[in-house]
């Protein structure tokens, strides 16, 4: 019953972060986009026919999945209590760099931590700490990141003045093994 | 970075070991021991692209095998002390029981592979939470201060640490075989001819004769010593046959070693 | 049809960011978490049988949505990055003595292959698949290492109890009977 390309839109949308434009999704599955929307409003109402726990919504001009409204009172619970309180090491150090560099972009993140930081950008964003603040003048118009006023209260802080002087943060033992070594493989 | 570890080559002793022992080529039946330790000699060779703690552990084992190679050389063993033959027993079955376990966790790995491959092709879902549901959300920040975050900083400006292979442990005789062809080359010509007892006469270190011995089978590879057994536990004699005036000797493949 | 607690299983899995464990969702569903798994063993049944384009699985000790297997190669195009590049044979081989053998130190790993084992496990380390898990009590107080759950996570397995036994990968009598024969220091 289920085409290839129904069940390929289901999968993307699965692990999509953020809402999938039927645009890209036509051009994924060799489609027209016609068709990508077509095709969505049929799933989405066959979700809404089984009384499924989830919706396939279209928002921000793409698709997504979402809890249901209904069941909004359980999704509050688990984000009170099943979410562990508190902030990822992964998530601080980017905050820390956003705090430090601002403005600064993601790609410029993505940099400095070694890793592709746009999931974690992301979540800080929805959280309130981080927000746009510019855009870069150069080619592409990256946009930049600064931290929020929402950020300063939470940290205690009046301003970005405050933020304490990094000089203060000798790198512990760990640390420095850590550069002695990196410096010791390139000298070798 | 100083060494890969994933080279086309063998990655330890016992893979190269393993390999030699089950290769298809090699009749179950037949195995040769001195195949085997040809093959050990030979990879050894090849270790120039190698780290010295890795050639360290193929010596140890090459040595052991030209231990087991020379008893099975021995016509009987009436004269054999005892204890000496009892511990290379022993050594034989650490080596076994090390090939066992090294294979175990071969075959283990494949099959870790294989999972991981199957797992690959499914991706999860870590969207996360929705906006509206933001609001609700525990402050993630309670309990961070601003020193934690000046850490984080420190912390994800520090560069990763580099893969390396780690070589202190092996200081103490890092550049032993090296040297030992350094001392040959100067005290062989000298002497002329002598025996392998004489030159080993001030290492008690095990290891410190293996090297010894592997420099004398490098130079004799060289055709710079002539290698003479007159019978069956006769004294190794070794001859030097190469030119006089040491310096003139160049050893400078033996790099290999470093 | 469908029940409200099934439904709810599906609006949490739908915003969780990890596995959630069936006993945090007994806690929030107020039900037992036997029962919890039971429902989200019929919603993997009921998905699988409309040829869903995601599957529900248990990983690393809790449920969560993924994408189909059959439709990687859609899904591969849309994530273009994210694939973390295979392990080395010399990897994979450290990473099943860790956890075959954890807790285990590094000096025991490198006993084990015959190689020294540091600067693989310090790789494994940085990608996540291993991490410390305990002190040896013992003089010294060696680091031990065992895996972590992104480990069970990537191999899709639930619990270090789902891995293949060990027993099975023993080499058969065969393969023993060669490697005495290559080691045979009798005279012949």
């Amino acid at each position: 019953m289920a085409t290839e390309e129904a069940r390929a839109i289901e999968a993307i949308l699965m692990v999509a972060e953020e809402p999938v434009e039927p645009q890209l999704l036509g051009q994924l599955l060799e489609m027209n986009p016609k068709k990508v929307e077509a095709l969505c409003s049929e799933l989405a109402a066959a979700y809404e026919a089984e009384e499924s726990g989830f919706v396939l919504v279209r928002v921000a001009g793409g698709y997504r999945f979402q809890s249901h409204p209904d069941l909004a009172p359980y999704v509050e619970r688990f984000v009170l209590e099943g979410q562990s309180p508190r902030l990822s090491a992964a998530a601080l150090e980017t905050l820390a760099i956003v705090a430090y560099k601002q403005p600064v972009s993601r790609a410029q993140v993505s940099a400095i931590r070694g890793v592709n930081a746009d999931a974690v950008m992301r979540s800080l964003q929805v959280r309130g700490y981080v927000e746009e603040v510019a855009r870069d003048p150069g080619p592409g118009q990256a946009v930049l990141y600064g931290t929020s006023r929402l950020f300063l209260e939470r940290l205690g802080l009046d301003s970005l003045d405050d933020l304490p002087a990094l000089a203060d943060f000798v790198p512990g033992p760990e640390v420095m093994e850590a550069l002695e070594q990196g410096l010791r493989a390139d000298a070798e | 970075m100083p060494y890969e570890v994933s080279t086309p080559v063998f990655e330890g002793p016992f893979d190269l070991l393993l390999h030699l022992i089950t290769s298809e080529q090699v009749d179950v039946y037949e195995i040769s021991l001195t195949r085997i330790v040809d093959g050990y000699l030979s990879e050894l060779e090849r270790l120039d692209r190698f780290d010295l703690d890795v050639a360290t552990e193929f010596l140890l084992i090459a040595a052991t095998l030209i231990e087991l190679k020379t008893k099975r050389l021995l016509p009987g063993r009436d004269d054999t002390d005892l204890d000496e033959e009892l511990q290379l027993y022993a050594e034989r079955d650490t080596l076994l029981a090390r090939l066992l376990e090294c294979k175990t966790f071969k075959d283990a790995a494949a099959e870790l592979e294989r999972l991981a491959r199957v797992a690959g092709r499914s991706f999860p879902r870590v969207a996360g939470l929705e906006d509206r549901f933001v609001d609700v959300a525990p402050d993630l920040l309670a309990g961070v201060t601003p020193d934690d975050l000046a850490k984080a900083l420190v912390k994800a400006l520090t560069p990763k640490p580099v893969p390396r292979v780690d070589l202190d442990h092996v200081a103490p005789i890092r550049a032993s075989v090296r040297d030992a062809l350094d001392e040959l080359v100067v005290e062989l010509p000298r002497t002329g001819r002598t025996t392998f007892r004489a030159l080993t006469r001030h290492h008690r270190e095990r290891l410190e004769v293996i090297v010894r011995f592997l420099a004398v089978l490098e130079l004799f590879k060289r055709g710079l010593v002539d290698l003479d057994q007159a019978s069956n536990f006769g004294e190794l004699q070794i001859a030097w046959v190469g030119p006089t005036g040491s310096d003139a000797t160049d050893l400078s493949t033996a790099d290999m070693y470093d």
